[in-house]
């Protein structure tokens, strides 16, 4: 007796755009605008320390959809995903500096150009898999950081770029952090919804038929080539777009923000949240965030312990933090978050029975 | 004096175009026409919808392509088929032209077939899939006067080019034709139907000789309907699930007569394996299901919560107590203390609303159980979870359910209930139950000696053994033949006994035996399922059926079971022996009717061997048993049964 | 695009029908001419000649000529490791023969990357099931239709009506092909923790939803009871007889080839060594060494 | 012309070392197909504990050798314990994340070792001294690096060949299931692989050190390495050696003729370029096996 426990019971679909629906119950619709409305209320609870931290977490979520299409919906590993996010950052600061456009005019080149880069960059994935492809997006990182740290003209270098908030719309200034961080809200929910339909549709499933099993989904009529370049495509398209937004936050961007660490920290947490659904996406960069704000808290206690200068211990510190929960989720949580989150809702759905 | 029936027929029915089906369908169809659903079928994975104004166009057309094949009025429709839209409209598109239509069920072998199409004299077939028209065609030959067979479902019928059989559809495009050979042909024949004509023709295979087949007028179903609508009344929102088998009594009476009196919708499942997932979807308000079906929910509810994690089987297990509490209060008629009454809601926001929710009865006002007697715990256990379960006893003879438990609130666990309005009960001397009323069918058709034997000035004697309550609350003991009378003169009833055996998780089925013996013994239909995961979860290796049935730990938990029973009977009447079946009865070895009640008589020649050796105090017997491999292979296997004692 | 399809919702109809009633119109709406001529021997769909494929200096191949005519049910035998799955992988594009040339519907397939040809409608399953177990049975299907479903990803991204409308659809004819195989009960679950049986039915689906026009089978039946042999048979000759399509079948299981073939080639070690109705080989004598080994 | 000379010679020596990192990726991936990106962190460990042994406590060479050595053998056996043993079933993608995690999990306790002077200490801890061959200025320390190197790898090919260990490791390096099933204790020689990469790390961590300076830039070598090893091929030795060599003096013949071009410090450059390079043409490297595909 296989019954569908998604649905409560009494609710049957009458055609098939209803039966497509996730949140299908009234009750359903209410909590996820319940969701969304507190979302919207929590700048008002917190101080701005507390802002600064979602804000960074909405961007870095948009980040880490852009590598789950890339790595965990389509298969292809991806160590090279902050480089992309910087040359968002770095879009946005050269055309304010040298053709001086408002930000609403950067925002979406701060997508395609990463796109483009990205498409090049997902060539090689057509003849090499796995490890091979590994190495050609870390080969990637390191040509992307040279070419923006050396092109001084135009990047100045590597002491770094200024970038500037956006300009005000329908009278909402956003040098207010509080403004700023409901633009960045409103875009990250934009983007899950993107994703979220993205992963329902035609090219949703090409990406899961290459992840799953890509000769057979050669033979199988969809065009593998095809299927990988778009998905490193939108995936960087993604990463531009969350550095666009994390970068105007600082309103400064600088070479090292977005060093070989950032892209194997991505890659990491992304384990932590979970491959293959967009809650994970988003349960990884909320994790990643959480870790950092614990590893500030370390530095004290670093100091009583080792006594010497403390301006190392922090950085040293946080490598290890970082490393070992992400190994230590890997050994033992090796589904992530999200699995564990699918688990418990599960079995609330299930009760009283076991299966 | 004026019988009962005149007086409710009269103060139910208000005009005369209201009294029969066909003209229920032509009122809805003018009342509602295009904005109300009347069908909703399940198909390609979303429901369907049939509006009333599809539902009538489609049933004129269907009925005028019947004239054009020369159905004439008073003829006879036979219908064999799973639930689906196309069986309830052949039946009203006949009954339409002033015939009726014969229920056949589609499990029964072509020789039961044969016989009722032959006795029922229908002229024209219909059959739903290819599996049904090769079993109509094998018995061909022996069904002349049968002009053609209409099927629904094409699957694979790619290859049949035999002018026996005709399309539904192409039976449409014959009536859209006659339609314009003859405008409104179809209203006039409408009007000429009569509360008296013959509805339906149902034949009971009964469990005792050939099936009878009781002639229900449309008064019989109506009236009996706005008797039962007087005291649980049907709205029109209600949804209805149609899973039953439709040739039975309680089909016409709970979906078809719903639908068209009162507009209830009727959902029909994709498949018979989907059954319980589609009842989940629709959550119907009111449902019927006969004792075994929830016997069958009752045993994997429980063998679900022995493997659910702890802390839900402590919920389970520490709420289920308080339900038994509020049902123990209830059948006192008393009202249970506040602090019980607390823990009820309690328990049921915790368990028992998801439980309910999983096994799809969240939205069911009046969950019914009828045909055989439900066993008192099984009753028990479902008003503990909060499913207000109430009883009701009727027959085909007295067009389905005449008697029911009405307040949901009150109830006596071994009663039947109170008889609606309109229906008459009466006992003879020797107990044995009469019912009267509205619901009284005309008799059997073409036997008039057994009509004359069953049906005496207005009643119908049931055959059921049973006694009244003072507040009049009518309890069924069991069938008067089947009470059985042990050697030392101790009066027993077997299928009370069986029903408290099969509430255990482990048996399936059981037979008591005792008649005109010194002891009561059993044979046990073990339930390889559950026995099979206890027998796991206890490391105790098995391979197949009858090899389990044998191991003596089974055996061991068995004979626990019966002990635990055996303190509730009569000292004189208890279990002495038993012995475990090594395959389930089979209602294809015509062990069990389509019902599944048990053939007791040919059971007991089939089984006489064992039985005698249970009495002459054998320990073993040896029995042969063909055993079918899983690549169709058959062979002949030896295989000891042991006869087990109960001590005590 | 006028709505090929009639109304998905329709009602009642699609119960009188012969079932795949939504792909067969699929079919018929891209190659109205395919269903007009009979099983004659006139219309070659697909022709293979002197295949020649090694793999170093191991030779799997030796030019092996293949012709499949309209509407017939080829069966394919051999000893093991005769070459039967590197010929269908050769047909089908995954191997690059070294010497030869493959002709399909007229139009030469040799070079064509294998995504255009199952595109064409050369549609085939796999030996050892290449189901994509992250989908569930029902998405599995639908992601057999890659190549005709038409929207751009964009659309598809902003969920704009006519991708939402074209979804539906694709749903709709999947659910026609799950009807077909009987699939209902387990539409939605996983297809990792399905039985095997039930997994070559889902992969037999999801050759029927890329609309095939030739359709290879590669042993549908291996490691299946009695039971499941014979809903598996009823199935391929439902599918030859409902869409009028070819169908080449590898298989070990002389009773089935024996009677659902209509045309029987044998290979052993590369070599295609004869040909001819099942009548035939049975008592063809170098079919008999092959398999039984010299003396 | 005299300048290409001298690099040529510089070239070989750091090419040495080059090859011997590109060995110590090879030992590990042949045996447990997983890549260890996480030798280049054990490089800067490896000069760190030799910078101590030498500075700190006033060893003698061969003693800090030695503790350089062991040290190297037990981080390799602690990896192989603690992390890698439970990733053995999980897909390609967890094995890279870890040591990924394990490279920057090392750098941390680099800095940590370190005392946060990233710089490192500068002073050369082994003998200085150049010889004046012609006009050729050979720093002695490249020689005696160069032949340690020849040495160790001429010491791993010997060991490989005759002991029995070496053939076990070979045998695993082929296939570790049908290792396994032959009785062979696969973990031991997975640990027995990671011991000698790690020794062999923490050694040309060492030579390194003494060359660059005890320093966090030291990891930027084990990266250039990583091209080397795809240049030569991920499962060949020899590959990895002759390409070590190529890197060497590719990146010197660069410092002379291309960095003036370019701005920026290209060192690091270069070799990601030519790994870019590798990847489009010949992406199994020169000397590695193209895998067949079976469907």
């Amino acid at each position: 007796m296989s019954i569908n426990i998604d649905r409560p019971c009494g609710t049957f679909d009458r055609n098939y755009f209803q039966a497509k629906e996730i949140f299908r119950t009234p009750l359903r619709k209410a909590l996820l605008i319940l969701l969304l409305g507190s979302m919207y209320l929590l700048p008002y609870l917190t101080n701005d320390y507390g802002i600064s931290i979602l804000t960074i977490i909405c961007a870095y979520s948009i980040g880490m959809l852009g590598l789950q299409i890339i790595t965990g919906y389509c298969g292809q590993i991806s160590i090279g995903h902050a480089a992309f996010m910087g040359i968002g950052m770095y879009t946005v600061g050269i055309l304010q500096r040298h053709f001086g456009l408002s930000f609403w005019a950067c925002l979406p080149l701060a997508g395609l150009v990463p796109m483009l880069i990205g498409m090049l960059f997902g060539i090689p994935a057509l003849r090499i898999k796995g490890l091979y492809l590994a190495f050609a997006t870390l080969a990637a990182h390191f040509v992307i950081v040279y070419v923006i740290s050396n092109w001084r003209s135009v990047t100045n270098g590597t002491d770094g770029i200024r970038m500037n908030r956006p300009g005000p719309l329908w009278g909402i200034d956003f040098s207010a952090d509080r403004n700023y961080y409901f633009l960045v809200l409103t875009a990250t929910v934009l983007m899950v919804y993107l994703a979220t339909n993205l992963t329902r549709t035609k090219l949703g499933r090409a990406l899961v038929a290459v992840r799953d099993n890509d000769i057979a989904a050669e033979v199988m009529g969809i065009n593998i080539a095809h299927t990988k370049i778009l998905a490193f495509g939108i995936g960087c398209f993604f990463a531009g777009i969350a550095g666009a937004l994390g970068g105007a936050y600082y309103e400064y961007v600088n070479v090292e923000w977005f060093g070989l660490d950032d892209s194997i920290w991505f890659l990491g947490f992304l384990v932590v949240g979970g491959f293959g659904s967009i809650f994970g996406a988003i349960a990884g960069a909320a994790v990643w965030k959480i870790m950092d704000e614990l590893s500030t808290l370390v530095t004290p206690l670093a100091e009583t312990f080792l006594g010497g200068a403390a301006f190392y211990a922090s950085a040293a510190f946080s490598l290890v933090f970082y490393a070992l929960i992400i190994i230590i989720f890997l050994v033992f949580e090796p589904r992530g978050i999200a699995h564990r989150w699918q688990m418990i809702k599960r079995s609330y759905r299930l009760h009283p029975f076991p299966y | 004096m004026e019988s009962i029936t005149e007086k409710t027929w009269a103060q139910f029915l208000s005009s005369p175009d209201e009294d029969t089906f066909p003209k229920l369908l032509r009122r809805n169809y003018l009342k509602w026409a295009a904005n109300r659903v009347a069908y909703r079928y399940k198909d390609y994975g979303i429901w369907h919808e049939l509006t009333w104004k599809d539902l009538y166009e489609r049933i004129k057309f269907f009925a005028l392509g019947l004239t054009s094949l020369g159905f004439a009025p008073k003829d006879k429709i036979a219908i064999c088929g799973e639930n689906a839209p196309e069986w309830f409209m052949g039946q009203i598109a006949a009954q339409s032209l002033g015939g009726s239509s014969v229920g056949l069920y589609t499990d029964s072998i072509p020789s039961e077939l044969q016989f009722i199409i032959q006795h029922s004299d229908a002229r024209i077939l219909m059959a739903d899939d290819q599996e049904q028209v090769d079993k109509l065609q094998s018995i061909r030959e022996q069904i002349p006067q049968v002009e053609k067979v209409i099927f629904w479902v094409a699957r694979g019928m790619w290859g049949y080019e035999d002018p026996w059989l005709i399309g539904f559809d192409d039976v449409l495009e014959m009536g859209k034709a006659y339609e314009e050979a003859h405008p409104n042909a179809f209203e006039n024949f409408v009007s000429q139907t009569r509360a008296e004509d013959i509805a339906v023709l149902l034949y009971t295979s009964g469990t005792t000789g050939l099936p009878k087949g009781s002639m229900v007028t449309y008064r019989n179903l109506l009236g009996l309907f706005h008797g039962w609508d007087a005291t649980l009344p049907w709205s029109e929102k209600d949804e209805n699930l149609s899973f039953l088998p439709p040739a039975w009594i309680g089909e016409q009476i709970f979906t078809v007569a719903p639908n068209l009196i009162k507009g209830v919708v009727i959902n029909f499942v994709e498949k018979a394996e989907t059954i319980r997932s589609d009842l989940r979807e629709i959550a119907p308000r009111v449902i019927l299901l006969g004792a075994r079906q929830w016997e069958m929910i009752c045993s994997e509810i429980q063998a679900k919560m022995i493997d659910s994690p702890f802390w839900k089987k402590f919920l389970y297990q520490s709420f289920l107590p308080v339900g038994y509490k509020i049902a123990q209060a209830q059948e006192e008629r008393k009202k249970a203390s506040l602090f019980w009454r607390v823990l009820k809601v309690v328990g049921y926001w915790t368990v028992f609303r998801h439980l309910q929710d999983k096994i799809g009865l969240t939205k069911t006002r009046t969950p019914i159980s009828a045909g055989a007697a439900l066993s008192p715990d099984t009753f028990r256990f479902f008003r503990g979870i909060g499913v207000p379960v109430v009883q009701g006893y009727g027959s085909t003879e007295v067009s389905g359910l005449d008697v029911l438990q009405v307040e949901p609130e009150y109830f006596r666990s071994e009663g039947s209930g109170h008889p609606f309005p309109g229906v008459e009960v009466r006992l003879t001397e020797d107990g044995e139950i009469l019912l009267g009323g509205v619901g009284v069918v005309q008799g059997y058709y073409k036997q008039p000696d057994e009509t004359a034997k069953s049906f005496k000035d207005g009643y119908f004697h049931t055959g059921d053994g049973g006694y009244m309550d003072e507040e009049g609350e009518l309890y069924v003991i069991d069938r008067v033949k089947d009470m059985q009378t042990l050697k030392c003169g101790e009066k027993f009833s077997p299928t009370y006994i069986e029903g408290r055996l099969k509430f255990s998780p482990f048996i399936k089925d059981a037979m008591v035996i005792g008649n005109q013996r010194d002891y009561v013994t059993a044979m046990l239909d073990m339930d390889f399922e559950n026995t099979g995961r206890w027998a796991e979860r206890n490391h105790i290796p098995y391979t197949s059926h009858p090899d389990l049935s044998q191991i003596p730990e089974v055996r061991k938990l068995l004979a626990g079971v019966i002990q635990r029973i055996n303190t509730v009977l009569p000292e004189a009447t208890r279990v002495k022996k038993f012995i475990v079946l090594h395959k389930d009865f089979d209602p294809d070895e015509a062990e069990l009717t389509r019902t599944r009640k048990l053939r007791r008589e040919f059971v007991e020649k089939r089984y006489a061997v064992l039985i005698e050796a249970m009495y002459q105090g054998q320990e073993e017997v040896d029995i042969e048993t063909t055993i079918t491999y899983r690549d169709g292979r058959k062979s002949l296997m030896r295989l000891p049964i042991y006869i087990e004692t109960i001590a005590g | 695009m006028a709505e090929p399809l009639r109304d998905i919702g329709k009602k009642r109809e699609q119960r009188y029908s012969y079932g795949l009633t939504l792909l067969r119109e699929c079919i018929e709406m891209k190659h109205p001419s395919a269903h007009t001529e009979e099983k004659g021997e006139d219309q070659i769909l697909l022709r293979a000649e002197n295949i020649c494929l090694d793999f170093g200096q191991l030779r799997a191949l030796e030019d092996v000529n293949l012709e499949v005519r309209a509407g017939e049910i080829l069966a394919i035998i051999g000893p093991n490791g005769a070459g039967k799955t590197c010929l269908l992988n050769v047909i089908s594009g995954f191997y690059r023969a070294q010497k030869g040339e493959i002709y399909f519907a007229g139009k030469r397939i040799t070079q064509s990357p294998s995504y255009k040809i199952a595109e064409l409608g050369l549609c085939r399953t796999f030996q050892n099931i290449g189901l994509y177990t992250g989908l569930s049975v029902i998405d599995n299907i639908i992601a057999g239709r890659h190549p005709h479903i038409h929207y751009h990803f964009l659309a598809g991204m902003l969920y704009f009506p006519w991708a939402h409308r074209e979804e539906a659809k694709q749903r709709a004819i999947a659910e026609d092909i799950i009807d077909f195989l009987e699939l209902e009960q387990v539409r939605a679950s996983v297809v990792g923790n399905l039985a095997y049986g039930l997994r070559k039915r889902v992969e037999l689906g999801r050759a029927l939803a890329l609309e095939p026009r030739v359709l290879l089978l590669d042993e549908p039946m291996a490691g299946m009871n009695l039971d499941e042999k014979e809903d598996m048979a009823r199935f391929i000759i439902d599918i030859n007889e409902f869409l009028k399509i070819p169908i080449v079948l590898i298989e070990h299981d002389m009773g089935v080839v024996m009677d659902i073939a209509d045309r029987i080639v044998v290979l052993d070690f590369g070599r295609e060594i004869a040909e001819g109705s099942p009548e035939e080989m049975k008592e063809d004598p170098r079919v008999i060494a092959a398999y039984l080994g010299e003396g | 012309m005299e300048e290409t000379l001298n690099a040529f010679v510089f070239g070989i020596c750091n090419g040495g070392i080059y090859s011997l990192l590109a060995v110590s990726y090879v030992v590990i991936y042949k045996s447990t197909r997983v890549f260890p990106f996480s030798q280049a962190a054990v490089l800067i460990l490896g000069a760190y504990i030799m910078w101590y042994c030498l500075i700190a406590w006033h060893l003698p060479i061969w003693l800090g050798f030695l503790i350089t050595c062991s040290a190297g053998a037990i981080l390799g056996i602690f990896i192989e314990r603690a992390f890698m043993r439970r990733l053995v079933g999980q897909p390609i993608l967890a094995p890279i994340v870890v040591t990924l995690c394990l490279m920057l999990l090392l750098r941390g306790v680099g800095i940590l070792l370190g005392k946060g002077n990233i710089q490192g200490f500068g002073e050369s801890f082994l003998p200085v001294g150049a010889w004046k061959i012609g006009f050729l200025h050979i720093p002695e320390i490249q020689v005696f690096g160069f032949v340690l190197c020849t040495g160790l790898i001429g010491a791993l090919m010997l060991f490989y060949e005759k002991t029995r260990v070496g053939l076990a490791m070979r045998i695993v390096h082929e296939d570790h299931v049908m290792a396994q099933s032959l009785g062979l204790n696969v973990r031991r020689v997975f640990q027995y692989s990671w011991v000698i990469s790690c020794v062999i790390a923490s050694i040309a961590g060492m030579l390194l050190g003494n060359i660059q300076g005890v320093g966090l830039g030291l990891d930027a070598n084990g990266l250039v390495a990583i091209a080397a090893v795809l240049f030569g091929g991920l499962e060949s030795f020899a590959g990895a050696i002759i390409a070590g060599l190529a890197i060497g003096i590719l990146q010197m013949l660069t410092i002379i003729y291309i960095a003036p071009l370019l701005p920026g410090e290209t060192t690091m450059m270069i070799p990601f370029i030519l790994l870019l390079l590798v990847l489009f043409l010949k992406p199994y490297g020169l000397f590695g096996l193209t895998r067949i595909e079976r469907l």
